[in-house]
């Protein structure tokens, strides 16, 4: 590879620690597919198995569920954004919208806390039954994905802030931008999979 | 050479006796000495393979017999060399293409066979299947016959040359139930139901257990099967009809408490109030035993009885 | 909690231990203290980020382990030697097989084969370390905390007694209270994170750091089934790590998915826990079958017949693995079509398998072999392993598995397959590349005396345990009864047969550092690969130039064409990353949270977990670039190598 | 390197609307259509299986100059395992037992 193809990459591949943290996290993604894979096949194995408690159908709003989906949906898009400008080298551009991002992880989360919270008090918890331990540990793994993704965003706000793009931290960033498009890949599936289903059955 | 293949040839020999006291020495083997249909269409079936899988070993052994004496470093040897060899389209291919024909001659009879053991054997009288509800529970087992309306503990009898439908659950961990001599086993889960055929052709007194691991008692879960001609299990259905007390509730209640016990026959069956295979009936013995299931035996070889439950029959 | 609760207490095999433990971690901490060795312990071992060391690592714990786990295997043959035995009781026998087998699958096997990879894959492509050597310290760590932690349970707390497999639900909250059953689940988790980051760390470090000209399909044997495993890794213990969860959260917060209760279903644990299983079962013998390869072409002097098969052969058996997981529950009752699919999925996997086995024979017709200690390791394996082969596809005839299910020809099946497969391969590679490690080759004669004690002993041992299994006696029962009665004691004594050739193998570690001859060169046995053509000892850096490379026998043809892998004129700095305290400190840390957790203890393992976010934070500021070693230093330590 | 990325990312705009159109023709078909179950679960599965490939194309670059093949790949090998898994375990756990 010649000299001017290896400058015309972004700047979070041109070093080969950089192109293989990302190439390793693409492989951890894989794995991740996995384990979620492993969640979704406990709870459609476990689905119907409510015993004394609620179904589904009689819970679910199809607001929130709604709601959360397009909050999720937008902070995907503006960490987008935020990879975009980084790539321009608009420091401004991409503090903003990750900042964007954070607040908007940071409510898909509260909604996520007042849902449990909700179904709870109407007599579905994690010791209720089959059927809702595998949808609290379904949602909960994912949102405790979100948790640690917004950990690490703030982290990463702060190095960004400390030493501006370099090579170093925008392939830090470019992979948490993947892990977090990746969560809302994950939540697709889970509104499709764990919502409208439940809705629709 | 030819000194050496000579005395290959005396090798394959021995080997070839020790191949036939070995086959005979088998049919003393539990699996490979059936007692009925069931058992004897998987004795076949093992039968079957292990000519495909003789064959095999004997293939694999002594190509490796040759290899190894034959290409040896060792001085004044004289067999060629050829350290580029780095393969062979056709041999390769070969060698692909049997194991796939092997594969497949092993995989048509086994599905049919899978099928088969799903019915009741091919029947032999004309009365359909006899049931026979075998629940497994910490470390016993009840065999309810629902239409004679009585229930056996870690006993079972059976009239031969009539198929026996089981349908297995367990109250508490998951078991299995195995009789070699009649089949192979399925496993008792609670909140399931599994059905395992089996059919005694011959008359006698074969061992069942629970082959599946389940705590401290594992080992002493076994039972006896009388398997008797049909006028026989007819005097010993009526016979326990009339002399053996009912089962009540609080006492079989009392029985699913962990730990081992004897033989015993009832009038009655457990049926009547809980059928374990249900998701309802599932934490039955959970809910009642929960602080006993924590209790260890201490259970030690030889102590507390000999070898599972003893050989006199309660209720008789 | 009453402190007689805590530590296992009425047990005299236990005090026995308990006394054991406290004399050898006295001795250990007395020796370090007398020699003033603390400092070089940490220094050099606790806190580098060197595979080669790493490597070395894991293999002394997986021979530690194989020597405990071994002793509950001897243990237990006692106990079945006689139908009257009372040398264990039904619940100290139940830890023992659990124990045992935990421990040779995941805290020997495992480790043994990945302190292989560790060693030779980054040596075997020419690469100066893996990808992340920093998460490898980590992997390595929190292995090792797993196996203490699981290994703790011995003499705190009680022992897992619910079998390997674990099922529930026995091994639940109610049949299973104990802390025992915590042990199991949070050593293997706390391991399996560590297996999982290993896993994609030979992805990358394959992927990206082969040397020049290395495609992949010049790839040497064992750096291939090193890449099929990882990726086999990175897709099976997810699976694991969901199930261990799912069951830690049914015990410790009350939940329902495997329980009696609440409508849970018992049985979804063995499905998940042998959708892992079953490519786990690949895991622990694609690399052995690596080995074999390797070994078999160096001292066949030959090239490997039908290197590209053997690959594709690799590839195909990976993908298969997941795709047979039912056959271990064949009795389960899933009905015939189920059972049929998976019958048939089961057999395929024994054409690719045939074929490897067909082609080593090939690599041996036309070779010159020379039967060194480790090719007698290869050799042994090839019958061996074929007995446990076909008997695999015979318990892949669902049918027939009725009848073999839980009974001992399951477990001869297995132990032919994974000693005859695994452990002989984790002896062969051991033999094979220990001149690379240690500097001196291990004593031939005594070699051959253990191998011939452990060789003849696995037979005496199992080959019986086929025809008990056809006579009803089924797996995990703690006393036998007259009728299985020549067999087992005959089995006993192979068992000890393989004791005693296990302990010649480490007394042949001990003589050999005594009294072995250091090598000269680093090409200990006219090898073929690219570790030969490093110096022994092998400096940290690896190679001082990158070699290029042109066939799947770099090295091999390199010395053919009288080439040389040193190029003195080419020499430049290399960088290395610098040794770091953190991997250990933060997989101590998890040590602690899970253990708190065992006991649940929940606000101390919480402070445990935050504990180790802090590690994480501390360790994403840390901008640490590592360090160069110049031109002048490398050609030194070549020049004294190479006895230039 | 200012050429690489634009001003307006036209792909994640076109990506964003496109999702939250799918997000909603789903809805749709799950809460407010007429159409048979079978139909419903198959038409927003399917949906989804669009989306997450938006994310993965036109947000996550998964094919991007100088990656190599691995990421593709291996997510290509993950979508297969996360349909062995859910599939093969409904197929044993449920199927078999109907």
């Amino acid at each position: 590879m010649n000299a001017s193809e290896e400058n015309s990459k972004p700047l979070e591949y041109q070093t080969e620690q950089g192109q293989m943290n990302i190439v390793g996290f693409w492989i951890f993604l894989a794995a991740e597919m996995a384990l979620f894979g492993t969640l979704f096949a406990t709870y459609a194995v476990l689905f119907g198995r409510t015993a004394d408690s609620p179904a589904p159908g009689e819970l679910f709003e199809p607001g929130i569920a709604i709601v959360m989906t397009l909050i999720l949906l937008t902070s995907s898009f503006t960490g987008g954004l935020a990879i975009n400008d980084m790539r321009r080298g608009s420091v401004k551009g991409m503090m903003t919208w990750l900042l964007i991002t954070l607040a908007l992880g940071l409510t898909f989360l509260g909604f996520e806390i007042y849902e449990f919270y909700h179904y709870a008090t109407e007599g579905a918890t994690l010791q209720s039954s089959a059927y809702w331990s595998a949808f609290f540990v379904l949602t909960g793994t994912h949102g405790l994905h979100v948790t640690f993704g917004i950990g690490w965003l703030i982290l990463l706000l702060i190095q960004l802030a400390k030493r501006g793009i370099t090579s170093v931290t925008s392939n830090k960033l470019f992979i948490f931008g993947l892990y977090w498009h990746y969560l809302d890949v994950i939540w697709i599936f889970i509104f499709t999979g764990v919502y409208l289903l439940g809705m629709v059955i | 050479m030819r000194h050496r293949l000579k005395h290959l040839n005396k090798w394959v020999a021995f080997m070839l006796i020790g191949l036939t006291l070995l086959l005979s020495g088998c049919s003393e083997l539990t699996v490979l000495d059936p007692k009925g249909p069931v058992a004897e269409s998987q004795r076949d079936l093992i039968l079957y393979a292990l000519i495909f899988m003789l064959g095999i070993v004997v293939v694999v052994f002594t190509l490796f017999t040759i290899m190894v004496v034959k290409y040896r470093d060792k001085p004044n040897r004289k067999a060629e060399y050829k350290p580029d060899l780095h393969g062979n389209r056709k041999l390769e291919t070969i060698w692909t293409i049997i194991p796939v024909m092997i594969v497949t001659a092993l995989s048509i009879p086994t599905i049919s066979t899978i099928f088969d053991l799903e019915k009741p054997p091919e029947p032999s009288a004309e009365q359909g299947p006899l049931v026979i509800h075998a629940t497994a529970a910490d470390w016993k087992w009840f065999f309810s016959y629902p239409e004679q309306g009585i229930e056996t503990v870690n006993y079972l009898h059976i009239p031969t040359d009539r198929a026996i439908e089981f349908r297995l659950s367990s109250a508490d961990s998951m078991q299995a139930l195995w009789i070699p001599a009649l089949g192979g086993q399925k496993y008792n889960m609670a909140g399931m139901h599994t059905t395992l055929y089996l059919q005694a052709d011959e008359p006698g007194v074969y061992q069942g257990r629970n082959s599946n691991f389940n705590g401290e008692g594992f080992a002493e879960q076994t039972f006896k099967v009388h398997a008797e001609n049909s006028s026989d299990f007819q005097d010993w259905v009526e016979s326990t009809q009339n002399t053996a007390p009912e089962l009540t509730q609080d006492q079989y209640d009392a029985l699913l408490e962990p730990g081992i016990v004897d033989t015993m026959a009832f009038s009655s069956t457990h049926l009547e109030w809980v059928d374990h295979g249900t998701k309802e009936g599932m934490d039955y013995s959970i809910e009642r035993h929960r602080a006993e299931f924590a209790e260890q035996l201490h259970l030690e070889n030889g102590e507390n009885h000999e070898h599972g439950p003893s050989e006199k029959e309660g209720g008789q | 909690m009453q402190l007689d609760e805590f530590f296992v207490t009425g047990e005299p095999l236990i005090y026995a231990g308990m006394v054991a433990i406290t004399l050898v971690t006295g001795a250990i901490i007395f020796l370090l203290t007398y020699f003033k060795k603390w400092k070089w312990l940490w220094r050099e071992w606790l806190t580098t980020v060197d595979h080669k060391k790493i490597g070395i690592m894991y293999i002394l714990s997986a021979l530690a382990m194989l020597f405990r786990a071994g002793t509950d295997a001897l243990m237990m043959r006692t106990q079945l030697a006689f139908p009257d035995m009372n040398f264990l009781n039904a619940q100290h026998y139940n830890e023992i097989f659990t124990t045992h087998g935990t421990i040779m699958i995941f805290f020997m096997a495992m480790p043994f084969l990945i302190g292989l990879m560790n060693i030779v894959v980054p040596l075997q492509i020419g690469a100066r370390d893996f990808a992340f050597p920093y998460v490898n310290a980590l992997s390595f760590w929190s292995f090792f905390f797993g196996a203490m932690l699981f290994n703790v349970s011995f003499v705190i707390g009680g022992a897992p007694d619910a079998g390997w497999t674990s099922y529930t639900p026995l091994a639940g909250d109610v049949m299973s209270p104990d802390p025992g059953q915590n042990f199991y689940l949070l050593a293997l988790q706390l391991s399996g994170i560590g297996t999982l980051a290993t896993g994609i760390n030979l992805m990358v470090t394959i992927l990206k750091m082969r040397a020049p000209g290395m495609t992949m399909f010049k790839m040497p044997i064992f750096t291939w089934s090193t890449f099929i495993t990882s990726f086999i890794i990175v897709f099976a213990f997810p699976i694991l790590t969901v199930a261990l969860a799912l069951m830690t959260i049914d015990r410790i917060f009350g939940s329902h998915f495997f329980t009696l209760a609440g409508e849970g279903l018992p049985m979804m644990w063995a499905n998940l826990f042998w959708m892992w299983g079953h490519p786990e079962v690949y895991i622990v013998i694609l690399p052995a079958f690596g080995i074999f390869s390797e070994v078999i072409a160096t001292f066949a002097k030959k090239q490997l017949f039908g290197y590209t098969v053997m690959v594709w052969s690799i590839i195909i058996i990976a993908g298969l693995s997941f795709l047979v997981w039912v056959h271990h529950f064949f009795t389960m009752g899933a009905g015939a079509f189920v059972n049929s699919i998976f019958s048939v999925t089961t057999m395929a996997i024994a054409v690719p398998t045939g074929v490897k086995i067909f082609n080593w024979l090939a690599t041996l017709y036309k070779s010159r072999i020379r039967t060194t200690t480790a090719m007698m390791w290869a050799l042994a394996f090839i019958p061996s392993f074929t007995i446990g082969g076909i008997t695999g596809v015979m318990l892949g005839m669902a049918a027939a598995d009725y009848q073999f299910h839980n009974s001992y020809f399951l477990i001869a099946h297995f132990h032919y397959v994974l000693i005859a497969g695994t452990v002989f391969g984790c002896f062969a590679g051991l033999v094979y590349w220990y001149p690379k490690m240690f500097g001196h080759k291990l004593n031939e004669r005594i070699g051959k005396w253990s191998f011939w004690l452990f060789v003849i002993g696995f037979h005496i041992t199992f080959l019986p345990q086929y025809f008990l299994g056809l006579d009803g006696m089924p797996r995990r029962v703690f006393h036998i009864v007259p009728e299985w009665l020549p067999l087992n004691p005959i089995s006993t004594v192979g068992a000890f047969s393989m004791g005693l050739g296990f302990a010649v193998f480490v007394y042949n570690i001990y003589y050999s550092y005594r009294h072995s001859e250091r090598e000269q060169t680093g090409d200990s046995w006219d090898g073929r690969t690219l570790e030969w053509a490093t110096p022994t000892p092998v400096p940290e850096y690896n190679f001082a130039v990158v070699p290029h490379v042109t066939s799947h026998d770099a090295y091999w043809n390199m010395k053919q064409k009288g080439e040389t892998v040193y190029d003195e004129s080419k020499v430049e700095p290399i960088h290395m990353p610098n040794s770091t305290g953190q991997p250990f400190i933060m997989s101590a840390i998890m040590f602690f949270a899970c253990f708190a957790l065992v006991f649940e203890w929940i606000w101390l393992a919480v402070a445990g977990l935050i504990g180790t976010i802090v590690m994480m934070i501390i360790r994403s500021f840390d901008y640490n670039k590592g360090h160069h070693i110049d031109a002048d230093e490398i050609k030194r330590t070549e020049r004294s190598a190479r006895g230039l | 390197m200012e050429k690489q990325s634009k001003k307006l990312p036209i792909k994640h705009i076109i990506g964003y609307v496109t999702s939250v159109i799918l997000t909603f023709v789903a809805i749709w078909a799950a809460l407010g259509s007429n159409l048979p179950v079978m139909w419903i679960i198959i038409s927003i599965f399917l949906l989804a299986i669009i989306q997450a490939a938006i994310q993965l194309f036109l947000f996550m670059h998964l094919i991007e100059r100088g990656m190599g093949n691995a990421p593709w790949n291996m997510m290509f090998h993950g979508t297969i395992i996360f349909a062995i898994l859910i599939a093969g375990s409904l197929f044993t756990m449920s199927f078999g037992f109907m």
